[in-house]
Order: C-alpha cells, then structure tokens, then sequence
C-alpha cells in the first residue's frame, strides 16, 4: 500500500475525529430523550473557548476542560428549558445555535490569527501499535484526542449495552413511564445525560483548535459540521459503531473534494462542495423506512433481513417528549 | 476635534487576521502616526467583515455615506469585489475621494483591448474624477516565494494554496512558479521540468462554509509529497498545518502571504513572507487630499529596489522566516539581487526579469517568444495560468 | 378586543425582560471608555440620523418581513423550515436568470417577470424539501440545511461560468443585472425601492387575511397541532404541508430577488446573508403571531443597521447577533417561565 | 402478612377520586376490586403500588405504616402492580426488559439473568424467548413477562388493572391458574381490577365494591352476578334488547384485498357490508382489524384488489373521497386521532363543515352551539377541546360525524367509557344505523361484540373467520375463538 494512501487515510481518520466526538456526545443525549440541535453554533464556540483558554493560559488542558464547560452550559440551558419550562427543544437549540455562533465570533476576535505553534494536543504515536502495518501508520500516529474518541466509541458501546445503568440511560428515552416505574429518576438522568453529552460536543469543539486545524479565524471552519454530526446521529441509528462509520464516511468525502481537483478529473470545486450535503440528505433518505424497503427488494431474501436490521434506525420512542411523571 | 483629518477604511475581512486585511488596517495607522508627525491630527474609521455573511445589512454605498456623514474624506475600499460599489459610491459623494486597492477601472486599458477573442468589448465608462486603483507589485513578492520554495523542497513538489482564480491569482501563481522553475534550476540544480508545481484553488480569499477547507488542501498537498506549501489565500491554515506537522517530526514548511509579521504563527515552519506595506502609498494619498486635491490615477507600485523592506518607501517586500536553511538563504539573496540588478538596468550581467520569454500559457500557446518582454498590462490581465504548473486556469 | 390585550400582555412581559437582558449584555461587553449611552447612539445613529440611515432601515426590513411573513406560515404547519435561506437564494438566481435572459426592455414588463420568477425559484427550491419530507418523511430541517448550502454553490458555479462579468472575470460577483430588471430608489437619499415595500406589505396583508378567514388557514392550524387528526377529519395534509412550504419559498424568493435586483445590483456569494435565518428568530421571537411580524422585523432592522455604526466605537458587529440571539432566548425562556408560572393557578381555578 | 389501608383521599382537581377509603387485604387471598368506569379503581391501586401519593391516609403493611415515595419504593415493600398497558420497553429484548430493575452491579451477566428468567417460566410454563424484542410479543406474553419480573423482585402482593382486556380465554385460564398458585404456594395477596364480572367469579376469594370513590361494599365469594351488579351499580341494568334493523344493498365491499401493516400480511380478504347492518370485529389487538378497518376507510393503501363504495370504485383514492362519499372513520385514541388538542370545539365543526375555501366563522359558531344543545356536551364552543372530559370528547367526536353516513368505520367506540356514556354512544350510531348507515366496529368488550353486532369477524393472525350464527354465539365462545380456536377447527 503506497505511502501517499496510508497517509491519505491518516488524514481522513484525524480529521474526522472532531465529528466522531460530536456525534457521539449527541448520540448520549439523543439517547436519553433529549434533541441538542445547537450543536453547529456550541462547536464554534467551544473551539474558540478551547484555544483562546489554551492560548491565555498556555495550557491545552485548560482549554479543553473549559471548552467541556461551556459545552455542558449550552446544553443546561436547554435541559431546563425543556425538562423546567417545557419548551420545545428544536426552538431553543436552533436559537442557541445562532447565539453561540454570533458569540464565537464576537469573543473569538482577540485570538483570531494568533500564533498556534505548540497549540496541539500532544501527539504520541503508540508505541507498539504503531508499527503494524497499515493500521499502525492510519490509526495509532495521532495526538492523544483521536485516542480518545476511540475510547469514546467502545465506552459508550459498553455503556449503554452492557451495563445496568446503560440500561436505565436508554429506557428514559425509549419510555419514561417504564423507567419510572423500575425507580429510574428520569428527570434527572436527561439532565445528567444531556449535560454530558453537551460537554462532548465540547470536548469535538476543542478538538478542532487545539487539535484538527489549530487557532481561531472568522468564519469558523468548523461551520456546517454541526449539523452533520446530527445527521450523523440519525445515520447511525443511535449506536455508537454505526455513527464512527457515519462520520467517516463524510470525512472522507471532504478529503476526496481536494485529492479530485487535484487529480485530472475535470470536476467544477462548487460540485465537489455539494458532495456532503448530498450524501447528508441520500443518508436520511437511505433510513427512512420506505426507501429502504424498495431497496431491500434487490436483495436476496436472505440478506433482506440482516440488511434491513442494520440500516433501520428508529429513533428513542420518547426523543424530545417531555415526562412529567415525577411532578405529581 | 473640528480640524481633525478623518479617513475610512473598509474591509472584507477581519482587522486582524494577520493577512490582507491586517496589512492595510496597519497601512491606515501609519498614515495617522505620519500625519502626526506632521502635526496634523487623523483619525481613521474602519469597517470590517464588510460580505454578506457578517453584515448582510451593509452595502459599500452605505457604509462610505456614514463615514461621510463621520467626515471622512478619504474612504479606502480594500477588496476586489468592492469596484463596481466603490465607484457608485463616488458618483454619489463627489467630495469624498476614494481609494479602491486591486482593482483597474481607472485605467483606460480594458482586458478585451489585449485578449480580444477571451473577453467581450464593452466601451469603458470613465469613473468619477474622485475615484484611483492602487496595487502594489505583489508578483517580485511570490517570485521570491518560489524561489524560497524550490531552495527548501526535498522532493521537487511545491504546492500553491489558490483563493479564487481571477486575472490577480493567476499573476501570482505564475510568478511563484517562473521564480521557483528559475531558482530551482540554478541553485538547486533540479531539472526544471521535474519540479512539480500545483495549485489547489478553495474557491474564496477566506475559508468558508461554500469552499473547500485550505487545511484539508495543505494536508492533501503534504500527504501526496509536497513539502512546501504557498499560500495565496488571506489567512495562515497552509502554515498553521505545516507547523502542526513539523511538530510531529514532519520535514514540511509552508510560505504564508499578504502580512509582514505573518510568521509568527507557526515561526518553525515559516520560509519567509512576501508582504504589502500600504502605509507610504496611503500616506502620499491621503496628504495630496489635504493638500490641493488627488488627482485620478491608476497606481501599480513596485518594491524598492534599493531596499525592498524599508517600511517608509517599499510597497511590497518580503523577509525570511526562521526556517528557511542558512545556504537556502544565501541563495534567496542572490536571486533577489538579479532582480535588484534588472530593475536597476536591464542591459546588467546576470539580471532577471520575471516576464521574459519563452513563456507559454498551459495550453502551450505562446504568451512571449524567446528574449520578449511581456506587456506589463498582459501580466495584469493574465488570462491563464503558465505551461508547467498543475492546476485549473479557469473554474469552468 | 380582549385577544389583543392578552397579546400585549403575552409580548410586553417577556420583551422587557429580554430588552433587559440585552442592555446588561452591552454593559458588560462595551470597552470601559464607551457607555451604554454611546452604544444606543450608535444604534440611533445608524437607523435614524438622516433620512438615508433609515431608507437603510426599510432596505433591510423589506426581505425580513417578507421571510418572517413566510414562516408564519411554515410554522403554522408546525415545518421547520430552516432551508428558507436557500429558498431565497434560488429565487435571487431566478430573478437575475430572467433578468438576464430578458435584457433591456421595458422595466414594467420585465420587473413583474423578474419577481414573479423569484417566486417560482423558491416555491420550487421549498418543494424538493416537501417532496422529502411528505414522501419519505425526511425531517425538513436537516435536508433545509443541506440544501441551503447547495444553493449556495449554484451561485457560485453560476457566477463562474455563464453568468461571470464579460469583460474581465472576477471570480466573487457576476456580471450587473440589467438596468431594465433593477429596482431603484425613489432618491439618492430615500434610497428604498417602492416596488419593494409595496409588495411586502400586500404581502403581509394577505398572508394574514389568509390565516384568519380562509378554509386553507384553518388546514395549516389543524396539520401544524395533530396531522393524524387532521387526516380524519378531512384534511388534505400532504398537500397542506407541501403547499405550506411552497408559499413560504415563494415569499422568500421575492426577499431574495430584493437583494439582488436592489441591493446588490448583481449576482454574488451568500447575497441571502443569514435573512432566512433572522427571520425564523424574528418567528421564534412572537411565536409565529403574524401580525407582529412587521413590527418585530422592524426593530431588527434598526438593530443591524445600527450595527453598521457600531464599528465606529470599535465593536465587532457580530455583536449585534449576539444581542439578537440573546433577546429571543431570553424572550423564550421568560415565555416558558411565565406560562409555568400561570399553569398551577389555571388548574386549580 | 395483611396489608391494611387507612382513610384514604385523592382529588383531581373538581373529581374526588378516592374518597376516606380504609380496608384490610389477607395474606393469600384473591381480591376482586370492581366499579363503575372512574369510581376510583385505578387510582387506589396506584396509591397502593406508589404510583401516584394519597392526598391523605395511611398504609400498613403487616402492621407497620409505611410511606413510600414511588414503585421502586413500593416494590421494595413487596407489592407490585401490572398495569392495564405493561410498563415494558419495546425496543429491549425480553432479557434485558427482564434485568432492568432488578438489583446489581454496574454490568450484569447475561447468562445468569437467562438462566434466572426460564426458571420462572418454566415453573409457570410461560414460553418468553429471551432475545426477541419486547415490541414483538403479544399482550398476554407482556403481561407474564411483568408478572415474572415483578415476582423476581420478590412481589408479595400483586395488583393486576385489567388484565383480561385483550387476551384469549385459553391464555386468561393460563393466568388464573398462575394466580391461583401464587396465592395457595406463596401466600401471596392478589388484587385484581376488572369489570368483567365472569372473572372475577371465577378467581376471587371475595370482592369490595367502589363508587364515585367511595367503597360501597364488600362481599365473600362465591356470588352471583345479579348480586354483583347491584352492589355496582345500586340496582339492576335494564337488559340490552337487540333490534335488527332491516337490510339495505351493499354500501361497502373489499374484493380479494391484499393488506399488510408492519406486523402481519392479509391476502385475498373479501368482505361486504350492507346498508343498516352492523358488523363486529373481534380478535385481540393486532390480529389485523385495524389494517382491515383502515382498508375499509381507504386510510392505508391496499397491495392488490379492489375497494367498492356503492359500485364506485374506490382503490386508491385518498381518504378525503371516501369521506366524500360519506364513508367516515373514528379511531379509538381521541386526542391522538379523531380530535386536535389546541383547536376550539368551533375550529373542529368549521373544519368538518366549511366547504368552500372560506370559513364564515358567525356561521360556524351558531351551528357550533346548537351541535352542543343536541349532543348535551359539557363545555363551551370557545373551549379548546383538551379541556372537555373524555366522556364530553367523545359526544363531540359523535357530533362531528355526518347525520346520515354511508358507512361508519369506528375502532373501540366505546374504550374508556362508563357505561352510560357507553349506552349513550350506542344510541346515537344505533339512530343512524336505522337510517340505513353501515357500521363496522371492533372492540376488545366480547360483550359488547355480541350485544350490537348483527355479524361477528373474528380475527387472529390476520385470519378471519365469521360467526355462523351470532344470535347463538356467547361471550365464552367468542373468547376462545379470538384465541385462535377456529385455526383448528378449521
Ligand atoms: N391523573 C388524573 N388527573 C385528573 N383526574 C384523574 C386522573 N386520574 C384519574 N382521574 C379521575 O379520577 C376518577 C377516578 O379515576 P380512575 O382511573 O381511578 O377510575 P377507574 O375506576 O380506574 O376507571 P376505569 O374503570 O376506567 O379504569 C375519574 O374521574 C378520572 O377521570
Ligand atoms: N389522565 C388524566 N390527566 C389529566 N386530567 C384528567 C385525566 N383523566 C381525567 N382527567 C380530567 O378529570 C376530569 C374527569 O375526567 P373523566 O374523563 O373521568 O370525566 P368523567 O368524570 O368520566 O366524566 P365523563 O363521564 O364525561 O367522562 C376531566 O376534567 C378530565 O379532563
Ligand atoms: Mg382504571
Ligand atoms: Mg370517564
């Protein structure tokens, strides 16, 4: 396998990152009931949090755990919005995405343009993984955000499978009512778990300027990726394996937009910037149910099921319903 | 104050976004520090982030009558798509001089003058007598930047991070490609047709949602052997990358643009910057409207010669970065003192000039036969890129 | 009689809260050598100081009204229609595509050709989102998204190739659109298309008109509250909801056609500038009641246009986002807040 | 161990629930709790289990007064509840619905939980599979999957809302014989809401009696059902006398209909109804009457064959026409499908009246108000429909239907009524069937079923199969056939 590939797919793996991370922070939350949908504007703001912090206290750090608060501040706002003041959550998260987009850029001018030498989280090739072959060079030669969004993936997988709470977790967004009735304070674990999930999409902010492409510039390079990383969610069907691939998927489309201008290919740049957005909306189309039926029908019988069980995703029962079972 | 010296500067992008914009927003404080020396007291509005994303509310029109109605006399509008608004502006506030940077409608040649069979003839509408262009010679700048690059490269491939492709763009790929083919040859001792010289273009001055992400392009450059980048986009992403990289162990380097103190973002990677002082020509501008008056003109101004960073005469300069190699950067200065020698005399032993021939478009049509000098208005209006480097002349 | 008064009640409350919110906002972002006075002179300035300032008011509010007006609507479907900025932009492309193709002539055939074919532009742009949404129930807000930003890249594919300036090519705008197609200002200081502000407000006028008296008013309400109900009890939905997005698009057109046939007088990037986007807060903001719609569009207006001078003081003008976005948040959440607050008490009574 | 409750009140809002309820519950006896709809059942069982916390009152338990703030609580103390629709998760698997509660570590072992789950089945020969998602059982399987995981908890005392609604007779006799074992084995104390009388004779020790909140009676069993009756309801129901009315031409016919839905597929179904007759359908839930009834309305498309509306072929036209044609449907949820929570009772009549593109509200208002004078509605034309009681929802869904229907394609009329709003229903369609309306309508009541229905479809697995002779038919019989009964005699 030549080196330009390997380090094609290197590139692919560390730039997706920001998104894997996202997804699967909304992923928790979606999990538990609740739609964050302010993920496009919290990813410009925390970004810009994560570096001007990193950049003030020259500590990354700093920056990141900073960036993990603001995520899990946004996110507050809309529990309570939803869970105190019943709002709709669409409504807030939508204002929310514009306000913390509008602040990004407002906070962000002090550190825009600033020096980023040394602004990365470090990078620690893994010792013994590094070498295999393959996917030594594409997966384990990346600074220590990539590592985590690993981990991410098999924690929550774990999560939310394999463990009693994880249980819980998704119980109070498939149906409050049962999860109530088996003493699951559902109330509070939306908070918990919205919370959570908002400081990851802190933590993929901070991964994109202290990590992916360092520093702050207005506009925000990472604009428009939010909204992916919820479609993302809706792709991957709510499971964490299913959402790495997601995200993959669309971070190598991106990478493939510049490789083809590059190549002999006479492509216009505009229809290569369409290419995302297209598959955002063939992926939505792929999972709703009709689609994928009349697609089925290709199939052979044997594979209809297996298929069909791995590209359905229904989304928790109970997303973005209120419970107010505990008010009594 | 009541006799004080108002001025307004528009921008397209941030004031300081260590690129274009920084450059002429500083162009503007040097005016106010001069003036000040000169005893009269200016003051400079400025207007930024003037595009339909950050002000959709804003129109060039708009924001030169309220700096008028602030008292400004002299507006510098500083962005290529700025000229068609500019000059209805100056139809309707004759009093007011304005200035807009990199455009040519104050000049009587139009394209279709010199390509007649690429552009339309459409006779030329002269602008309002308050309206000048002014640019400075930014390609000695880029020559010298391919030539740093073709000095540093290991592997024989440049890559040429493109904003937008328009008549400017294409001027300053070029000349980053003759000074690299030309460096790269002499001092390098590389074979010229095996350099690799490519341009990605992301389809804006600054990145945004509409265009290809100029970091994703660095790194696509870097992963297919590049191992320097220009940038001839506003912002630093082609440096900040190669930093990032250099960190990890990477042996890359990038050349940023437009600012004097670019560098800074990522030093250790930084071969040198090629740079626009715009605070003489401001200057020399804003004291003929204190004086008896400007008088129309299309300025094009070149570097210097005699001192291509001296902040107070140079309109266009470039210095080295801290990781351009001490040998490389013998080399450079030799290169830059042919050119001085050209400039000084053309008939000198060893000068260069960029835009002798032979030189063919990419479609391998003749733009100068062997020893010709190409018009200095051809270069302006360049209508496609040079034989040799790889990458789309138009967005068609 | 009454409606209207619980109306005032239902707005004043929570806008002075927001309206509060904002000015300790400013308080706290201002650098110290400004006040608050200066930030509100600024913002007075930029909307009022003469007579053009304000033309600029009316400039703005004009695509603003006719986008919130829309909305109204979508939301009254209970679609979030987040893709009405891309609406806007087709119906601009569409506006300067006839404009083009037309050429000169007379302005009064080829203005109402122009506009018209801006609605078009949108209403078509707003039906492939229908299309995914009522056929295969794809969420309208993600393939709004999407499709926005497609829009975007047809502007730019357009204004590189066919419509890119003949005698030069600069890549960032295309060539002006003809002067029989552009709208123009009754004087240089009153620097506001009557077309424009003719339109909208017979617009406004009928939308609202619409709402309240007609059986398809009625249908909107039914789909937006409960689409199964609806169904039985005779409700066309699809074709409701389809409809429901198409004249949303069709008004948002006419904005788009505004920024270009006056605004801008060309064809360039992102020339929707983020009004689709407004537009929904200013919704958001009167939880779709139509009537204020104007008036909520209005005091955004000032807001932006005051944003102009806040640069002057050396503010970013993004500021003026963040104030935007924090008024309705706030508004939102004291909404919520009283509601919870007024609930108990109905209950019991 | 007894469990003894003290003075008991709950109110919601005007509606005094529960109203100074105290009775003592044995160790090891059945008891029938029975009332009229809203007499407060439900609600003194939720205070019991924890659901819901009494305004006042108190609850012993062996003696000791407890106070507990929520099922885990109570569940804790040994009494849990199986709700009339089982709390279960339906995406979970049977296992993981089965661990979900139950004590433990963070992660918890498959295997044991397995092993731990058929040991229960086996003692009481439910067949659970341990991996099938919950979504996919019926609900007589939902009901023994709580059962069993309320008993893993060690339940002492169970309290079942309703549980015979919707299941087979074999399946019900499953369940008494579990129940039974419980009580005699575990000296469990059983509590069993229901109003089908038959049941509660055939299971309970003894029964108490609840009306308009308050506990009118109590009675040892073995009764009889007058007896019964009369502790209910204070005196005797005049019995249902059925009047057939004379049969028009065909108004509605099915021609080898193919229908599917999620669950099951239904091939060649034909199927007529004729003017002024009165078609039940019996099955329990998902056995394909709601499939069949939407066909019959033009709501679902069909896959092949053809619908009929008085020789008028109507395959494939949207329900809009069949409405045209005056073929209505009415659903069993009300604010989920049939009313618009957020609309006035006058946007409902304007939206099923208005013809033309205007609405001409005065208009609209007046007719509003004497829609309200004929269908004795409590409530004003400016309220918003949420606000009316659910007796009071459904007169306006009655008032919202066309004087003289085609058809009338209706889902469990009555579901959730008390009996006179129920006898009231049935007045009105029986008004329209004499003008010569069809009506085709489910129900989960096999009382119901028998007492209205001029022919019976019984449903199971998407097979239907018609009562010969429903004058001869019995609610027993009904019960076994919707269990499948007929699969094998045929
Ligand atoms: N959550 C509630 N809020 C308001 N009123 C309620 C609530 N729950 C029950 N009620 C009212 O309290 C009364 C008793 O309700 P309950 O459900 O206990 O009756 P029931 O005997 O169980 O009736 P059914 O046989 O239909 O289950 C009814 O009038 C009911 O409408
Ligand atoms: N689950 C519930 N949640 C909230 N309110 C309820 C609930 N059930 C009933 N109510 C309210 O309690 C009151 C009585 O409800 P219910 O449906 O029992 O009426 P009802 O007493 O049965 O009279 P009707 O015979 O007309 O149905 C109504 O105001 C109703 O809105
Ligand atoms: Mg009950
Ligand atoms: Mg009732």
């Amino acid at each position: 396998m030549d080196d330009a590939l390997l380090n094609i797919l290197r590139t692919l793996v560390l730039s997706a990152t920001p998104l894997v991370i996202a997804a699967l922070g909304e992923t928790i939350t979606e999990r538990a009931g609740v739609i964050n949908l302010s993920l496009d504007g919290s990813l410009s703001l925390t970004a810009m949090v994560a570096f001007g912090v990193a950049f003030a206290t020259g500590n990354i750090l700093v920056g990141i755990l900073a960036a993990m608060l603001v995520g899990a501040v946004i996110a507050l706002i809309i529990a309570v919005a939803s869970i105190e003041l019943r709002l709709d959550q669409v409504a807030v998260g939508f204002v929310l995405t514009l306000l913390a987009a509008d602040m990004s850029q407002f906070w962000g001018v002090p550190y825009a343009g600033k020096p980023t030498a040394g602004m990365t989280a470090a990078y620690l090739p893994l010792p013994l993984l590094k070498d295999l072959p393959i996917v030594g060079r594409v997966f384990f030669d990346h600074n220590i955000l990539v590592y985590v969004s690993y981990a991410l993936v098999f924690g929550i997988w774990f999560w939310l499978f394999s463990t009693r709470p994880g249980l819980a977790h998704r119980a109070i967004g498939e149906r409050p009512a049962a999860a109530f009735a088996r003493g699951t304070p559902v109330n509070r674990l939306r908070y918990i778990y919205t919370i959570v999930g908002g400081s990851l999409v802190g933590l993929a902010g901070a991964s994109y300027s202290v990590g992916v492409n360092p520093g702050w510039a207005t506009p925000p390079p990472m604009q428009g990726d939010g909204w992916i990383a919820l479609a993302i969610v809706i792709f991957g069907g709510w499971h964490p394996f299913r959402v790495v691939l997601g995200a993959y998927l669309f971070a190598g489309l991106r990478a493939l937009a510049g490789a083809i201008q590059s190549s002999d290919i006479a492509v216009p740049v505009t229809l290569l910037n369409t290419i995302p957005w297209l598959l955002m909306i063939f992926t939505l189309l792929l999972v709703s149910g009709g689609v994928i039926e009349r697609l089925l029908r290709i199939l052979p019988r044997g594979m209809q099921n297996r298929a069909r069980n791995f590209l359905r995703s229904d989304p928790p029962v109970a997303l973005g319903t209120r419970f107010d079972g505990e008010q009594r | 104050a009541q006799d004080e010296f108002v001025f307004g500067m528009i921008l397209v992008g941030a004031r300081n976004d260590q690129g274009w914009n920084q450059a002429h927003y500083e162009g503007g404080e040097y005016v106010i520090e001069k003036l000040a020396e000169a005893g009269v007291t200016a003051r400079m509005i400025v207007f930024e982030n003037l595009n339909p994303v950050v002000n959709p509310q804003a129109t060039v029109q708009d924001v030169a009558a309220s700096m008028a109605d602030e008292g400004a006399q002299l507006i510098f509008t500083t962005s290529d798509e700025f000229e068609p608004a500019t000059l209805e502006a100056a139809a309707q506030l004759p009093d007011v001089t304005f200035i807009h940077t990199s455009g040519s409608a104050a000049l009587e040649t139009t394209p279709a003058d010199l390509f007649p069979d690429l552009f339309e003839a459409t006779e030329r509408v002269a602008p309002p007598a308050n309206y000048g262009n002014l640019m400075g010679e930014m390609e000695h700048g880029k020559a010298i930047a391919g030539c740093a690059a073709a000095l540093s490269t290991k592997t024989g491939s440049i890559g040429y991070l493109g904003p937008l492709i328009n008549a400017e763009t294409r001027r300053f790929v070029s000349a980053a490609y003759l000074g690299a083919r030309y460096c790269y040859e002499k001092y390098a001792g590389g074979d010229p047709a095996a350099l690799k010289f490519e341009v990605i273009w992301i389809g804006f001055w600054i990145p945004t949602p509409d265009t290809l992400d100029p970091q994703q392009v660095t790194n696509t450059f870097f992963d297919n052997g590049a191992d320097v980048v220009i940038s001839g986009i506003d912002p630093q992403d082609a440096l900040i990358v190669a930093g990032q990289r250099r960190e990890q162990g990477d042996d890359v380097f990038a050349i940023p643009y437009d600012y004097e103190g670019a560098c800074d973002t990522a030093p250790d990677a930084c071969l040198g910057i090629p740079y626009f002082h715009w605070g003489p020509k401001y200057l020399e501008i804003a004291q003929a409207v204190l004086g008896d008056g400007y008088v129309q003109d299309w300025e094009w101004t070149s570097p210097d010669w005699s001192d291509i960073n001296n902040p107070d005469t140079t309109a266009v300069g470039w210095r080295n970065g801290p990781a351009l190699s001490e040998g490389a950067a013998t080399n450079l200065q030799a290169f830059i003192d042919e050119m001085i020698a050209y400039q000084t005399d053309p008939a000198n032993e060893g000068s260069f000039f960029l835009w002798e021939g032979p030189l063919n478009y990419q479609d391998g049509t003749v733009l100068a036969a062997e020893g010709e000098k190409v018009d200095p208005l051809k270069v302006w209006f360049l209508p496609l890129l040079l034989e040799g480097i790889v990458g789309d002349s138009t967005l068609e | 009689m009454k409606r209207t008064a619980t109306n005032l009640f239902f707005l004043a409350l929570p806008l002075l809260l927001g309206v509060i919110v904002v000015a300790i906002l400013i308080v706290l972002v201002v650098p110290p050598n400004t006040t608050l006075g200066d930030v509100l002179q600024a913002f007075w300035n930029g909307a009022f100081r003469n007579l053009r300032r304000f033309s600029g008011v009316l400039v703005f509010w004009i695509p603003l009204t006719l986008v919130g007006i829309g909305l109204v609507i979508t939301f009254r479907a209970g679609l979030w229609n987040i893709g009405v900025e891309g609406q806007m932009t087709l119906g601009g492309l569409f506006a300067a595509g006839l404009a083009f193709m037309l050429g000169e002539g007379s302005p009064l055939v080829i203005i109402p050709l122009c506009i018209f074919g801006a609605m078009l532009g949108g209403a078509l742009w707003a039906s492939v989102a229908a299309f995914l949404k009522v056929r295969f129930g794809v969420s309208e807000i993600f393939s709004g998204v999407a499709l926005n930003a497609i829009a975007n890249q047809i502007t730019l594919q357009l204004i590189a190739g066919p419509w890119k300036p003949g005698d030069s090519d600069k890549a960032q705008y295309s060539r002006p659109v003809p002067d029989a197609a552009r709208l123009l200002g009754v004087s240089q200081d009153f620097n506001v298309s009557v077309v424009g502000l003719v339109v909208t407000i017979v617009a406004v006028v009928l939308v609202l008109l619409v709402l309240a008296r007609t059986r398809w008013g009625l249908n909107l309400k039914a789909v937006g509250k409960n689409p199964r109900s609806a169904l039985l009890l005779g409700v066309p939905t699809t074709i409701t909801a389809f409809s429901a997005l198409m004249v949303c698009g069709a008004l948002a057109g006419i904005a788009g056609s505004q920024r270009i046939l006056f605004t801008y007088g060309d064809v360039r990037g992102q020339f929707a500038g983020g009004i689709g986007f407004l537009g929904l807060l200013v919704v958001l903001l009167i939880s779709a009641r139509g009537v204020w719609v104007p008036l909520i569009a209005f005091l955004f207006a000032i807001m932006l246009n005051g944003g102009t001078q806040l640069q002057f003081l050396n503010l970013d003008s993004s500021l003026t986002g963040v104030l935007q976005g924090a008024l309705v948040l706030a508004v939102l959440l004291a909404n919520g807040l009283r509601d919870r607050l007024r609930k108990p008490k109905q209950a019991k009574g | 161990m007894n469990i003894e409750l003290r003075q008991i009140h709950k109110r919601f809002g005007s509606v005094h629930a529960n109203n100074d309820i105290s009775v003592t519950f044995a160790a090891g006896r059945i008891v029938g709790i029975l009332g009229e709809n809203g007499a407060g059942k439900s609600t003194l069982m939720k205070i019991l289990s924890g659901y819901q916390p009494a305004d006042s009152g108190e609850i012993l338990i062996g003696g000791q007064r407890v106070d507990y703030s929520g099922p885990q609580a109570a569940i804790a103390h040994g009494i849990g509840m199986l709700q009339q629709d089982p709390l279960d998760v339906g995406a979970f698997s049977v296992l993981e619905n089965f661990t979900y509660g139950q004590p433990g570590g963070l992660t918890f072992n498959r295997r044991d939980a397995e092993w731990r789950l058929n040991q229960l089945c086996q003692r009481f020969g439910f067949d659970l599979p341990a991996n099938t998602p919950v979504e996919m059982l019926s609900i007589a399987q939902r009901q023994q999957l709580e059962i069993v995981r309320l008993l893993a908890l060690g339940v002492r005392v169970l309290i079942l809302d309703e549980p015979t609604t919707g299941i087979s007779a074999d399946q019900k006799q499953q369940l008494f014989n579990v129940l039974r074992a419980l009580a005699q084995e575990m000296q469990a104390i059983i509590l069993l809401v229901s109003h089908k009388l038959e049941d509660v004779i055939a299971l309970c020790d003894e029964v108490i009696v609840l009306r308009a909140g308050q506990l009118v009676g109590a009675q040892q069993m073995p009764a009889t059902t007058s007896e019964l009756v009369s502790l209910m309801f204070g005196g005797q129901l005049p019995p249902q006398a059925r009047i057939q009315s004379h049969l028009g031409d065909v108004v509605l016919r099915l021609e080898n209909a193919h229908l599917s839905d999620r669950r099951l597929a239904m091939r060649d179904v034909n199927f007529q109804v004729r003017a002024g007759e009165v078609v039940g359908l019996a099955g329990l839930d998902g056995s394909g009457q709601r499939p069949f009834m939407r066909a019959c309305a033009g709501l679902d498309k069909l896959l092949s064959g053809r619908v009929m509306v008085k020789d008028e072929a109507m395959t494939g036209r949207p329900y809009r026409d069949f409405l045209a044609h005056k073929v209505v449907f009415g659903a069993a949820g009300r604010l989920e499908e049939g009313l618009i929570a957020g609309l006035t009772l006058t946007d409902h009549i304007a939206l099923a009246t208005t013809p033309g593109w205007a609405v001409d509200w005065a208009e609209a208002e007046r007719y509003t108000n004497a829609r309200i004078e004929q269908y004795h509605v409590r409530g004003r034309a400016t309220d918003n429909i949420e606000q009316l009681s659910g007796g009071n929802q459904q007169r306006v869904l009655m008032a919202l239907l066309p004087e003289d229907p085609v058809a009338l394609v209706l889902e469990q009329p009555t579901r959730g009524l008390d009996v006179e709003s129920a006898r009231w229903i049935w007045q009105q369609l029986l008004a329209r069937r004499d003008k010569g309306s069809a009506i085709i309508f489910s129900s989960a009541e096999l009382e119901e079923l028998v007492t209205y229905s001029d022919r019976i479809l019984v449903f199971y697995a998407g097979q239907i199969y018609e009562v010969p002779d429903v004058t001869r038919t019995s609610v027993d019989e009904l019960g076994h056939l919707i269990g499948g009964a007929f699969m094998q005699a045929t």
